[in-house]
């Protein structure tokens, strides 16, 4: 019945492999790369709607579809095997769909690069990893694409590799994310290890983890040991501190990367993962607070930095960690639905926002490049009254910032205060989680402004040489753009609160994920207690603190352009701090790389070279020495030969004799 | 009475033992080799061999010593140039002393408890002592004689091959 | 009258003496045969001798066939398995020698035909020491074996270098005779008897004499006079300087034949008739063996002149064999014989590359001399570092089936340290041997090696000795159950 | 009454004499008849303990280490006039080029 | 025929070397083309054994083959005794399908005396099939001291400038070990005969019998292991590990690092631990110690390394701790993951240096600094060497992963949990040194105008490649196949192992006046 699902990640496999190998040589033209690229994913999109339909007349809403075996040693029996359910259903949904947007947009933005059939086959090869990661149905499978969608990234990241940043950059997500990944690993083997020897229950395949992981006892140590251990992989993939730093960086990639990977899929791994061991999570309290508080923190630590930066695609990075930050704030209060909800939104509404600033970033390019400039065409400061020269984009943009602001009956109004409320209402939330949450929105709101203001309003601030050559995008660009604006216009309605359920839709996404979270919601009584008329107050003060964000943007930015640089002379210091992200690159470099890159030479030149060489070759000369030394005794004197033997015969009577 | 004719020859042995070993002119420690030979002999009358006595006197003093004069006279090697180790003369006489005085403990604590034969002095005066060697020299040692005399041919084939100039 | 000659012919047993005696015959009638022929020639003499140690040979093994000891003239020699084993030894020995000695002669300019004889009469001086039953007879096989030593070693009258060898080797031989008398004359003095037979039997039955200084101090001196020939430290010190002196084939021969025959003499003596003494002597030599494995290996490394460095070596081999004769058991004991039969091939083996490889003089047979020697001559190249692997023990090479008996006897008697540092000094000994290959294949040739011409004589004891390696290296067991039968 | 023991220690001391010639003079020849004063002490105890024990075999002994005597004085002189042909010296010292 | 399978496989390349030696020395396609053949033809000889599902079900050796070779009655006996079973088959097969690579990455970078290369390669290939298919510790002795000859000389003729002093100390440093594990092998014979063993030659199946007390064992356990660990190479006894890997021609350093390493390793299994299941117990400690700082240590050093070489070198000993430890765990997992990453580090550490040798026949240096942008040039090569990055980093998916994951998760079980968890630390550094090295080497602007005109792979070092790659991605997806036939040799193994320790535990074995130290 759905014995098919592997089609899901084979079409995208297909399509890297047969782009990898042909796309040089064979295939050349950029049409038919191109195609064959966006059809993969397309085609998985398809399949994936069709189970998704089929899932939803369906009573068992939990299907594991075995392969074949992949390790049998002993105890440990893995297989290849899927899991699918809601949860996954509707990752399937957002990977496929918002990636094959992203692929078509691919087509006009990566027009002329050379590595044109590298490019498309990593993205195939993404798409591939990150199906791999979603279905899987055994926490292994799920590494492997977990780590492969590490893999992806490094390899988008490092795109254009003579770029020394670019090569850093992809290097630094990669070993970042393998820190996660120990954790990820370290929590797996624990999991397995205890339920085997300690419950007898030799198995990592998620159902029956769900099934018996109360056995581990609500609260214990172990429990709360692993499930730390998987967050610590979550923090890695999903960018949240203590790892976010490479999230920045990773905008090297290009920019629909940047929209598919950074922003709307591999990232919210991390968050998937955790709604997938819902029932582990829920078990481990103090872990769940433990989430709840990185999130918050990591949503309010990014925002403050995204108020400093220029770079139009690092702003929409630390919002993508910020927004990262509710995600997981939202699990760590059990709120996993909502969780869920708005990554969906969040990857609408971030996908377009990258893929606006993306045709903006190129539209300037050509500017820029027809005009022999070489200014930095992401640099805000050089942009401004764009607005004119590329309506879609700006329509598109400004729709998905009023989203990502909380404005109501965007979708981001759904899923966000549906966070709030939860935080604020929710047994395992609590009222400074809310506050957190609440000033980070308002940030949010702040900044997101700020970056429209100052690349689509005010006076144009473009070199005057270049300012002809800006005009909009082509078809292939845009239409994905309207697409998730359209989105991230209506998509929030499939998730209405109950409070203003005015027309008795029910919250469609709640329903449909109940199998997998309810249970584990009841168990842990994890609720939102609270009257609906707190619920609607809260939903108003919040739309009221974004409104109070994209009012002070508006003010620095529209009215008083002359304001910011105020501030940054009055707050300099605190603002060079902001500016350089707190300097925690740096700390990181001071603390870990430093120290072992220097620990390493050490190891070498001191130790090996010196000590256990130096013992090697002792050896050695000693002996060269005794040697040297000893042959000196042969004289060549016949009686010096002739005292020898005396002296050994004498030694020899002597011992024996008088001995 | 012969007691201390043993200490006489004794003494004269040694003396002559110690001129050999000192004597700066080989010639001159030739001469007291020759006396030392002698004496040995004289003991080994005291000792009921006179066959060996006789022999000692004609091989050695006889045969090997003229052998070493001769060559010390051909080679005319006048006194030894005194290319004096002193450092090695201390070496060597602590070592000697050392080997005397062990040999003397040895012997002083050791004794010999051979088997003992029925050869006894007057056996050797009534048969004569040429004889009794004579038979055993034919009977059981055959062997080492044939051997000897394989030895010999060995030495002049050599001294042959050493000293002949051409090739 | 009559009783005596009957007497003196009851005694006579040639069977127990045949070898030697072929040997003696063939040395004579080539004494006879050089001085009918002209000056220089010597090629003819060289295979006649050659064909008189095959006759030997022949029938040393059809001797070994019967396999019944043959004993006779009083007791003085008896031709048991142990002494064929061992003249098999010397037969080896003597064969590969002269087989490489006739170009070798002609090319340093001393075609001389007594030098042949010599071989022989050394050879049976060998077969002596190694089927003496008596002190006596064993001195006087000694002595043979020495002298004409002393007149090979310093046969290039012309040359100093070979005076040199001759004359410290004849001194110090002499001076250690003296000792080794010494040592027969207390023993005597014990036992009142110089058959080794009746000196056993007479200490196994007065225990009293065990005690005795006399007996003690006998048997170390005794002993000097064996370890110096066998070149044990102490008593080694005129082993390089001989050796690096000799002609090599000398060399060659001096470092396999008569060590092999002190070691037999020396055995028969300890087990036959020093049994008793076992502790004590087992004990000096672990010393000494440990003594000249060390003293031989550690100061080879420093020597940069192929004959000397062989030649200490062959010293640290010694050492090896000691080990087998302080176990003193059987696989100890037979291992050692395997050991001097293994030793013969692959020494003389390696001398005789160096043989052809010498200019004349022998100047050139240095490290340096040997850069790139491999390259340019790969047929001995491949031959020497055969040598060299089994010299230093690599399986499957007759080295390492000899060092393993060897340490086998001492593990299973439980000298586990003895073997401990054995095979440590055999650690140390790769170096050395190594840096011959080295210098053989790891350089670039200086030169072009134009006058190494393979002789035949050379070649084909080349040959022989690397059939022999590899054969005792891989198909040990038949030799090795000669040997264990040998064992008495 | 003279016992066996003034005998064997009368040889030991020349035996000891002996060694200390070989080891002190420089002269080759000189060095070989201390060898052959060694060779004699021995020959002496051979012969006392002989007689005292009254078996033939030491003196038998005796004849041979005389041949033997004999003999490497032959091979020793010829060896020393080869060498004393080629260097004029038979100083001990003088042959030192074979070391290390 | 197949009764004497291992024996045709094993003396099939020493019959071609003696043929060899008679191609004239000039005519260097031949000499080459017919190497290549006689490997090839092993590796289809040898085919057979990957089919055989006997190893499923059973964990008897299979293919034994029993001739009395040395028998001297009553000093001692050694046996002609070959077999394989689940543990030595992969290793086997792993051998005679690098060899043919091996031979054929050396096509052009052999620049003199190809006859003697050939042959020596030949020759070591004997050794190497030997060691692995010998069931009588004397026989796996000689086969295993053979081996060191033609290495030796491999380094030292065709190595690089400091290529006398490797070779020497690859030497003397492995045979030290040997050496003293020799009087260890002689002894525990000795020791068997005197408590009334009736041996069979040195035939393991005996050995493994008989009950030593446990103080001996430490001994006998520790002589064994010094001689395994040097060749392993396990820390602090690698150092040799990196200059022999320096200098050694490609074809060199391939075998060296598939196969050699693994005679420690597989030594370790085979005979050290099952032997002196006691004395492991003791040392392990010590023992997984030593691997956690391998791994760690060796990462830490790779990672600043300037020379790829060395830095691949280096990397080997983070990954034989990696399979170490699993062996030390004494687990299924441990033991299979060990195994299994002995197979991938032959396979991807192989490729790597076979990526290495590919550069420097173009560039003649290996210093990183040196390259740098290479991607733009080589794109086949730079997809190629990422692959096995990938895979030699552990990437999931790719064969290192199945190892190292199995060879952690196999410690963690067995009571080495914190062992593990360091181990796993390893993980990250070992995604560090490779990237960083990778990004040095192949990303950046290309500065180094030698190397603007680099050409790219060509079809043979791509037909090299390949087989490799596909094996990097089976055992990734299908390691089924391998473990199948490991386990039930695996599992009798451990289990022996284990019911000898629970016995030394309840009862302390008493042994028989045994040989005294003297």
């Amino acid at each position: 019945m759905y014995d098919k699902l592997w089609l899901i990640p084979f079409f995208p496999l297909v399509g890297a492999i047969i782009n990898g190998l042909l796309g040089k040589k064979v295939l050349k033209s950029e049409k038919v790369i191109g195609a064959i690229g966006t059809l993969a994913v397309a085609l998985s999109f398809v399949v994936s709607c069709n189970y998704f339909i089929q899932l939803l007349g369906d009573e068992n809403k939990i299907h594991n579809e075995r392969l074949f075996s992949w390790m049998s040693v002993g105890q440990l029996q893995v297989d290849w095997e899927f899991l699918f359910d809601p949860l996954s259903a509707i990752m399937l949904l957002v990977v496929t769909g918002v990636g094959s947007l992203i692929h078509l947009y691919s087509i006009g933005y990566m027009h002329g690069e050379e590595g044109f059939y590298r490019y498309f086959s990593y993205l195939n090869l993404f798409i591939f990893s990150m199906l791999m990661l979603v279905l899987g149905g055994n926490a292994l499978v799920m590494f492997v694409g977990w780590e492969g969608v590490g893999l992806c990234s490094y390899l988008l990241i490092g795109y254009y590799f003579e770029k020394k940043s670019a090569g850093d950059a992809a290097k630094k997500a990669f070993v970042v994310n393998r820190v996660g990944d120990f954790g990820f690993l370290l929590g797996l083997l624990t999991l397995f290890w205890t339920l085997g020897s300690e419950h007898g229950v030799w198995t990592i395949n998620f159902v029956e983890i769900a099934e018996h992981g109360h056995l581990l006892g609500t609260g214990s140590v172990v429990v709360t040991v692993i499930t730390l251990c998987f967050f610590l992989g979550a923090t890695g993939k999903s960018a949240q501190i203590p790892l976010y730093t490479w999230l920045p960086d990773a905008m090297e990639g290009p920019t629909p990367v940047s929209a598919l990977i950074h922003a709307a899929t591999m990232v919210t791994a991390g968050v998937y993962m955790i709604g997938r061991m819902n029932g582990l999570f829920a078990m481990a309290p103090d872990t769940m607070m433990v989430v709840a508080i990185i999130g918050a923190a990591t949503a309010i630590f990014a925002a403050t930095i995204g108020f400093a930066q220029n770079d139009i695609k690092r702003v929409l990075a630390y919002s993508t960690v910020s927004q990262l930050g509710f995600m997981f704030m939202a699990m760590g209060v059990g709120a996993f639905t909502a969780g869920i909800f708005h990554l969906m939104t969040h990857a609408f509404f971030k996908a377009c926002l990258f893929l606006g600033s993306g045709s903006v970033i190129h539209a300037m390019h050509h500017a820029l490049h027809k005009a022999h400039l070489d200014d930095d065409p992401q640099d805000m400061r050089n942009m401004g009254g764009l607005r004119k020269f590329m309506p879609v984009t700006w329509a598109t943009f400004g729709i998905s910032c009023l989203a990502i602001a909380g404005m109501p009956f965007f979708a981001g109004f759904f899923s966000k205060d549906e966070i709030l409320w939860w935080s604020f209402a929710s047994s395992r939330g609590s009222m400074f989680v809310w506050v957190v949450g609440s000033i980070a929105a308002c940030m949010t709101a702040f900044y997101m402004f700020r970056c429209l203001y100052m690349t689509f309003h005010g006076d144009q601030k473009t070199d005057p040489r270049a300012k002809d050559h800006v005009h909009e995008s082509p078809w292939v660009i845009t239409l994905p753009l309207v697409v998730l604006a359209v989105l991230a216009t209506v998509g929030g309605f499939v998730g209405i609160p109950h409070a203003i359920d005015f027309f008795h839709v029910g919250n469609k996404l709640d329903q449909f994920l109940a199998p997998v979270f309810h249970h584990t919601q009841q168990t842990y009584d994890i609720a939102a207690h609270g009257s609906a008329s707190t619920e609607i107050a809260l939903m108003v003060l919040s739309v009221l603190i974004g409104l109070t964000g994209i009012a002070i943007a508006t003010v620095m930015y529209m009215k008083r352009p002359d304001l910011p640089a105020k501030f940054t002379a009055k707050f300099s210091k605190l603002h060079r701090w902001v500016y350089n992200k707190w300097y925690i690159d740096e700390l990181y470099d001071f603390l870990i790389v430093n120290p072992c890159k220097a620990f390493g030479h050490f190891c070498w030149r001191s130790f090996d070279v010196a000590v256990i060489d130096g013992i090697v070759n002792g050896f050695g000369f000693v002996t060269k020495g005794i040697s040297s030394g000893l042959r000196y005794l042969q004289t060549g004197l016949t009686q010096t030969y002739a005292a020898g033997m005396v002296i050994g015969v004498v030694v020899l009577v002597g011992y024996f004799v008088l001995g | 009475m012969e007691i201390f004719y043993f200490y006489l020859l004794a003494v004269v042995v040694i003396i002559s033992g110690f001129l050999v070993v000192t004597c700066k002119s080989p010639v001159n420690s030739a001469i007291a080799l020759m006396m030392t030979f002698v004496c040995l002999a004289n003991f080994y009358v005291m000792l009921h061999a006179p066959f060996m006595a006789a022999i000692q006197i004609m091989v050695y003093a006889g045969a090997i010593l003229m052998l070493i004069i001769f060559t010390i006279m051909l080679l005319n090697l006048g006194t030894a140039v005194a290319r004096k180790g002193s450092h090695s003369v201390v070496w060597a006489t602590v070592l000697a002393f050392l080997i005397a005085l062990q040999s003397y403990f040895v012997i002083n604590r050791g004794r010999p408890s051979g088997t003992t034969g029925e050869i006894t002095a007057d056996l050797v005066a009534k048969v004569g002592h040429t004889e009794l060697i004579a038979r055993s020299l034919f009977t059981d040692f055959l062997l080492p004689f044939e051997i000897a005399s394989i030895l010999l041919l060995v030495a002049i084939v050599g001294a042959v091959v050493l000293v002949k100039k051409d090739v | 009258m009559e009783n005596l000659v009957q007497t003196a012919l009851a005694n006579v047993n040639f069977s127990a003496i045949m070898p030697s005696l072929i040997l003696i015959c063939f040395g004579m009638a080539l004494l006879l045969i050089g001085v009918f022929s002209r000056r220089g020639r010597t090629t003819h003499i060289a295979w006649i001798s050659i064909i008189g140690l095959v006759i030997t040979a022949v029938y040393t093994y059809v001797d070994w066939m019967d396999a019944e000891s043959h004993f006779g003239f009083a007791g003085h020699v008896a031709q048991d398995n142990f002494a064929v084993f061992f003249n098999i030894i010397f037969l080896v020995a003597a064969v590969l020698t002269i087989l490489m000695s006739d170009d070798y002669l002609k090319r340093e300019g001393y075609p001389i035909n007594e030098y042949y004889a010599l071989i022989l009469f050394t050879t049976a001086g060998a077969m002596w020491m190694a089927s003496g039953t008596d002190l006596m007879t064993i001195f006087l096989g000694l002595e043979v074996l020495s002298i004409s030593l002393y007149v090979l070693a310093g046969l290039f009258r012309g040359d100093v270098r070979s005076n040199e060898a001759g004359l410290k080797y004849f001194l110090l031989g002499a001076f250690s005779t003296g000792f080794l008398l010494y040592g027969v004359a207390l023993l005597y003095g014990v036992a009142g008897t110089t058959n080794i037979a009746d000196i056993g039997m007479y200490l196994s039955a007065h225990k009293a004499a065990l005690g005795n200084p006399m007996t003690i101090a006998g048997m170390v001196l005794l002993s000097t006079g064996f370890l110096f020939k066998i070149g044990v430290v102490p008593f080694h010190m005129w082993t390089p300087d001989v050796y690096q002196g000799a002609p090599t084939p000398i060399t060659a021969f001096m470092s396999a034949g008569p060590k092999a025959a002190a070691i037999a003499a020396f055995l028969r003596i300890l087990l036959l008739g020093l049994g008793d003494l076992q502790a004590e002597w087992s004990m000096m030599l672990w010393v000494l063996a440990v003594l000249t494995m060390t003293v031989g290996n550690f100061v080879a490394i420093s020597q940069t002149n192929l004959k000397r460095m062989l030649a200490y070596s062959s010293i640290s081999h010694a050492g090896y064999a000691l080990v087998g004769i302080v176990a003193a058991n059987e696989i100890g004991i037979s291992g050692v014989m395997f050991y001097m039969l293994a030793y013969t091939f692959m020494n003389i083996g390696a001398f005789a590359v160096l043989v052809l490889a010498g200019k004349k003089g022998e100047e050139n047979l240095t490290l340096d001399g040997f850069a790139g020697f491999g390259y340019k001559r790969p047929f001995l190249g491949v031959a020497m570092c055969i040598f060299l692997f089994s010299l230093m023990g690599l399986p499957p090479t007759a080295g390492f089936a000899g060092k393993f008996y060897v340490f086998a006897g001492a593990i299973k008697a439980g000298y586990i340290w003895l073997a401990i540092i054995g095979v440590l000094n055999s650690a140390v000994s790769l170096y050395y041997y190594l840096r011959v290959m080295v210098y053989m294949y790891f350089r670039e040739p200086l030169e072009d090696y134009s006058w190494v011409k393979l002789h035949a004589g050379a070649v084909i004891s080349i040959v022989l000795a690397l059939l022999g390696v590899l054969y005792l290296g891989v198909l040990p067991d038949g030799v090795m159950e000669m040997a264990k039968l040998a064992f008495f | 009454m003279i016992t066996i023991n003034h005998y064997l220690v009368l040889s030991a001391i020349l035996f000891s004499l002996g060694t200390f010639g070989v080891l002190t003079r420089k002269n080759a020849i000189v060095i070989f008849m201390c060898i052959e004063l060694m060779l004699n002490a021995v020959n002496l105890s051979f012969i006392s303990l002989s007689s005292y024990l009254g078996n033939m075999d030491g003196q038998i002994f005796v004849f041979f280490v005389m041949t033997v005597a004999a003999a490497e004085a032959a091979v020793g002189l010829a060896l020393m006039i080869a060498f004393f042909r080629n260097r004029e010296s038979i100083a001990v010292d003088d042959f030192s080029l074979l070391k290390w | 025929m197949s009764e004497h399978l291992l024996s045709l496989m094993t003396f099939l390349p020493l019959v071609g070397m003696v043929i060899l030696l008679f191609i004239p020395r000039d005519n260097e396609p031949l000499l080459k083309s017919f190497t290549l053949i006689v490997t090839l033809v092993t590796f289809f000889v040898s085919l057979p054994l990957a089919f055989n599902d006997a190893f499923r079900t059973s964990s008897e050796m299979q293919y034994t083959e029993f001739a009395s070779w040395i028998n001297i009655g009553g000093f001692f006996q050694m046996n002609y005794n070959v077999g394989i079973d689940g543990i030595s088959l992969w290793l086997v097969l792993l051998t005679t399908f690098i060899m043919p690579i091996a031979v054929l990455s050396t096509w052009k970078a052999v620049p003199k005396g190809v006859k003697g290369f050939m042959a020596l390669l030949l020759l070591l290939e004997t050794a190497m099939l030997g060691a692995f298919i010998s069931l009588d510790l004397f026989l796996f002795y000689i086969f295993w001291e053979l081996m060191l000859i033609p290495m030796y000389f491999l380094i030292g003729i065709w190595g690089g400038k400091n290529r006398i002093y490797a070779a020497v100390k690859f030497f003397i440093y492995t045979a030290v070990g040997s050496l003293l594990m020799l009087v260890a092998i002689i002894y525990v014979y000795y020791y068997a005969i005197q408590s009334g063993l009736s041996m069979d030659g040195f035939s393991i199946a005996q050995f493994y019998m008989m009950e030593i007390p446990a103080g001996l064992q430490l001994w006998l356990f520790l002589a064994f292991a010094f001689s395994f660990a040097i060749k392993v190479p396990m820390f602090p006894l690698h150092t040799w590990l990196p200059d022999a890997h320096t200098e050694a021609p490609t074809a060199g350093s391939v075998i060296l690092a598939a196969i050699l390493l693994k005679m420690g390793t597989y030594g370790f299994v085979r005979f050290a631990i099952p032997l002196f299941p006691e004395a492991l117990q003791t040392c392990m400690p010590y023992l997984a110690t030593l691997c956690v700082v391998g791994i760690i240590y060796g990462s830490l050093v790779a990672m600043v390394q300037s020379d790829v070489k060395k830095l691949v070198a280096y990397s080997s000993v983070a990954h034989l701790g990696f399979v170490m430890l699993g062996v030390f765990a004494l687990n299924l997992q441990g033991m299979a993951g060990g195994l299994i990453q002995m197979i991938n580090h032959g396979i991807s550490t192989g490729a790597l240096f076979l990526i290495v040798g590919f550069i420097y026949e173009r560039r003649h240096t290996r210093e990183i600094s040196e390259f740098g942008g290479l991607a733009k040039r080589m794109p086949i090569l730079t997809t190629i060497f990422m692959i096995i990055t990938f895979s030699s980093i552990g990437l999931p998916g790719t064969n290192g992963f199945v190892g190292e994951f199995l060879a952690i998760m196999g410690a963690f079980e067995s009571g080495l949990r914190w062992y593990a968890v360091v181990a796993t630390l390893g993980v990250i550094l070992a995604a560090v040194y490779m990237l960083w090295m990778f990004q040095r080497v192949m990303f950046g602007e290309l500065t180094n105008p030698k190397n603007a005109e680099l050409k790219d792979l060509s079809a043979r070092e791509i037909v090299i490649m390949i087989p490799l790659l596909i094996f990097v991605f089976w055992i990734g997806i299908f390691p089924n196949t391998f473990f199948d036939k490991m386990n039930p040799s695996l599992e009798n193994l451990i289990d022996q192992v284990k019911g000898k320790q629970q016995v030394a535990m309840v009862q302390h074995v008493d042994a028989p006046e045994h040989l005294e130290f003297k």
